[in-house]
């Protein structure tokens, strides 16, 4: 295994000295693993997010202006512990209490309740959204249920817009929830990631097969399928999410690389979601081409789709400033 | 001989031990199904686990098994940390002042509900319970027939290595091994595992 | 080899359909492969730029307001031939001339030569130029002299913001000129890129390699050196770059991937400049983190750094609104 | 036999067909010390030559050459487009109506010129020029000796295979291959590759 990196045990707080050193505006606790914004609006709801890292530029890349107020990122693909979130959400209370946007894993969902109840001791109101896009996997009484993808960012940048605009604790999360329940994700692999500690790929592919269904920590997927041009893999996925919610009229579409794809390859699979989009009658209104969510050097796709209102165009179109995305500042 | 402090101190720092050196075959389970980070994260949390004993000097074994649970709790994250953590905290509660083998029996009890009611699972869900009950079961059988505490661990241990076994062909309901649906079938549960090892650290450091 | 394509011969088309459908204000044109802004201000002068794909989002990506009028892609890691560079020329052309700025390499400097002459015989008025910036490559009659890398990026968009403002083409050009005579670049790569219509990667490196000093093209480096923590892999980077052009006060940095690596270890090496930097009495008063000038899925990292003065620091944060550059607007 | 409007066709046409064969050759001497897309940039761009000639249907051995010539500067990019598409323009104006082996001569000589012009290299700076330069010379010498126009191509042919061997120790000083500095000696250089192959054609094609 061939990393930039120091040692497999510094990845996380050497990457977390390279952002606070890149962005000035943020606080960085290198030791703490919490990220937050350097001022507070008093009355403003805060935003909480976070997860195992390996995902950059989620969350810290998020961290801003119209998005997060606080991220805590946990070890590689692992989710952070209640001290930590608890910290985050200290630092993200304004006094109008505080959203957490937790993608749904049992060890996220864990960890944020336990620090929601510590908070809650400590007089801060938590409310929880739980994100849980992936249609790759069943959400039934036989799984811990859909996972929490791509649909974490469109969440995390609305009800962060609605935020900044001095909205309360329940409409924000309320957004969140809205953005969740139109929003449907599907990602398919060409190599599995490599963690650091572990120092060798997450699964082991031939050169013939794709792994389809993957989700964000070099898990495999759901089945292993046959390599295929992009337009059939891209179909694929575009026919899993159309089945589980048929798409129509506006849609936002993160074309979503895992961290090892180039641009190139992105933008081509991104040509064709939009002609299977357009085929099936909708629309993509808003979109987002790069790596937004991903698994370390991961290769492969990740496409979200959600199912736009005007009210959530708007609130999408609202001013961010993060290190990951910036318009209208 | 009762579980008293000592011992409750030596078993997290004896399952410290063995999990850390099998780190990397837990590691090894977790990537077939999961994640492949169990066998870290508990490495981690049980160094936790250990630094929490020596800072708090617990003075009674509940004592020592809350702080355990505190300190798996402040730094295994993933599903593992807020279950087993939980779990030590629920076990130290009901543990108080240090027992003998049926109060031990009560204790792992409490760490089983502790464990099933935040994360939901069942026997069969192919999780840690799937080595816990059986362990216990066996534990609270053996204590209730007269054994003593070592005893009633070592058949504690050889129950939850059987259920660890048994979880083998089953599918995952729970936990990131669930989303691989019928692709779960065929590989031990990492958590199981981990289980089985808590639990051989409980008979180790009982024994006479 | 696996890549998120139909064939590679549709590689870029279908990267240049996908950057049209993914932004609707660029007028893409994907037969004659050219990326033009929909809209000229009459009496601006023209930026234009262009070279072989594979360097994703170099150059469609800068094309927008601040930054590039019309950007030329040519075959992947092939510079374009010069009736595409004319034809980008008469897109950018406001009429008060356009700018070319070209990398120094024998094809891209040859055909846009060509170009440049084709569009005088029309009448457009067209300045060049060339940016060297690769420290890697000695500057002697030895060889084609200096590789053009990351200081494209700061001339087009340092250029562009001065375009943007009425600035004439003379000025324009030469303050493209003085970003790149402030500006140094290196690279060092951990696996070479695969150009899908080779099929195969352009270099091997075996586990405990790196290539040093290596383009954008997947050509070997000057040398093959060992595999070493990124402090020391960003310490010979900077060494290079400091032997040739010591730095010191404001500086911009560019911590760049090649396409393959991810953001966490990005961060993780711009910590280790950031440090370098300052104990040589550098201040890192701007930078970029991310995949800015890539070679396919190369996995590595590439370091530009331009010795800043206050105008430059102005026109760098002047508005911009490209695909892969956004800020202010 | 004088090279008339069929025999530059033919050679151009020769040219496309034994670049487009060896392809995968040229793009792997590329790959070494380049950037590994001479063979498909040639291939492409001769094509073109081909396209542009069966649309153009020049009338006189010098405009089918100036037409290639356009071809390849219109669709090959990169170092060699340019180059070569100077070279065939430049040999086609010298060329004219068609001539006999000494003004075919006088051809390649203003082809030699027109890519040492733009390209700046010299002999010996392992590019196209080490192989076109004696296959020119050679050219020359033996239709300065009464060869007819075979005769001294298969001259020029064996001249720049000579010419190419000839690279290989050689450090490059143009074009890609000088930023490996001395790790560019000991391979071949894909334009000196492809010049005789280039050469090898115009030899085959004026075959009695
Ligand atoms: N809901 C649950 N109830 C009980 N045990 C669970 C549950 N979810 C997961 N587990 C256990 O946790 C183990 C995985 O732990 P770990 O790898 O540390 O966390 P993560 O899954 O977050 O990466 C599984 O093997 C399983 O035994
Ligand atoms: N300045 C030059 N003069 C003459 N020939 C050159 C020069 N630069 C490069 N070449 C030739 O061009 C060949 C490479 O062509 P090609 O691979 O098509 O272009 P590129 O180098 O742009 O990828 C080299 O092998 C060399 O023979
Ligand atoms: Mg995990
Ligand atoms: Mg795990
Ligand atoms: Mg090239
Ligand atoms: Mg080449």
């Amino acid at each position: 295994m061939k990393k930039l990196i120091n040692s497999p045990d510094a990845v996380i707080p050497d990457a977390l000295r390279g952002l606070a050193a890149a962005h000035p505006g943020l606080n960085v606790d290198v030791e703490n693993r919490i990220i937050s914004r350097a001022e507070r609006t008093p009355g403003k709801v805060g935003l909480v997010s976070g997860g195992g890292s390996g995902h950059e530029p989620l969350h810290g890349g998020y961290v801003g202006r119209g998005m997060l107020d606080a991220a805590a990122p946990g070890e590689v693909y692992t989710s952070p512990v209640p001290d930590q979130i608890l910290a985050a959400t200290e630092a993200a209370d304004a006094g109008a209490g505080v959203l957490h946007i937790v993608k749904n894993y049992t060890g996220d969902v864990l960890n944020f309740r336990m620090a929601a109840e510590l908070a809650e001791d400590d007089d801060v109101r938590v409310v929880s959204v739980v994100i849980n896009d992936d249609v790759a996997v069943e959400d039934s009484t036989f799984t811990a249920g859909r996972r929490g993808v791509g649909g974490t960012i469109v969440a995390e940048k609305v009800a962060g817009a609605a935020a900044e605009e001095g909205a309360d604790l329940d409409t924000v999360a309320q957004l969140a929830r809205e953005v969740n329940e139109r929003s449907r994700s599907f990602a398919i692999a060409l190599h599995a990631g490599t963690v650091p500690a572990a120092g060798k790929p997450g699964f082991e592919l031939a050169g013939n097969e794709v792994e389809i269904g993957v989700g964000i920590h070099g898990e495999p997927g759901r089945q292993r399928g046959e390599f295929a041009p992009v337009k059939d893999l891209v179909g694929y996925a575009l026919d899993a999410i159309h089945a589980d919610l048929p798409v129509s009229g506006d849609v936002l579409v993160i074309m979503n690389g895992q961290g090892g794809t180039p641009l190139i390859e992105l933008y081509g699979a991104f040509a064709e979601a939009a002609d299977w989009l357009q085929g099936h009658g909708a629309t993509v209104a808003r979109n987002l081409v790069g790596n937004y969510i991903t698994s370390l050097d991961q290769a492969g796709f990740s496409i979200t789709v959600t199912s736009l209102t005007d009210e959530l165009v708007r609130l999408w179109d609202a001013p961010v400033s993060t290190p990951a995305l910036r318009w209208g500042v | 001989m009762t579980l008293d402090t000592a011992t409750a101190v030596a078993w997290i720092t004896r399952a410290a031990e063995i999990i850390r050196a099998d780190e990397s075959r837990l590691t090894g389970l977790d990537a077939a199904i999961g994640d492949g980070d169990h066998g870290a994260n508990l490495a981690r949390g049980l160094a936790a686990a250990v630094t929490s004993l020596e800072e708090t000097q617990p003075e009674s074994p509940g004592k020592a098994l809350m702080a355990a649970g505190r300190g798996l709790v402040a730094k295994t994250g993933g599903a593992s940390g807020p279950l087993y953590g939980t779990g030590f905290r629920r076990a130290g509660k009901e543990l108080g002042d240090g027992t003998d083998a049926t109060g031990v029996g009560d204790a792992l009890e409490a760490m089983l509900r502790g464990i099933e009611e935040i994360g939901g699972a069942v026997q069969g869900d192919k999780t840690m319970i799937d080595a816990l009950a059986p362990a216990v079961a066996a534990f609270q059988e053996a204590a209730g027939n007269g054994a003593d505490l070592h005893a009633a661990a070592v058949a504690a241990a050889d129950a939850a290595e059987a259920g660890l076994a048994a979880t083998v062909p089953l599918q995952a309901r729970k936990g990131r091994a669930s989303y691989l649906g019928p692709r779960s079938v065929g590989h031990e549960d990492p958590g199981a595992a981990s289980t089985a090892l808590i639990m051989r650290a409980l008979a180790e450091v009982t024994a006479p």
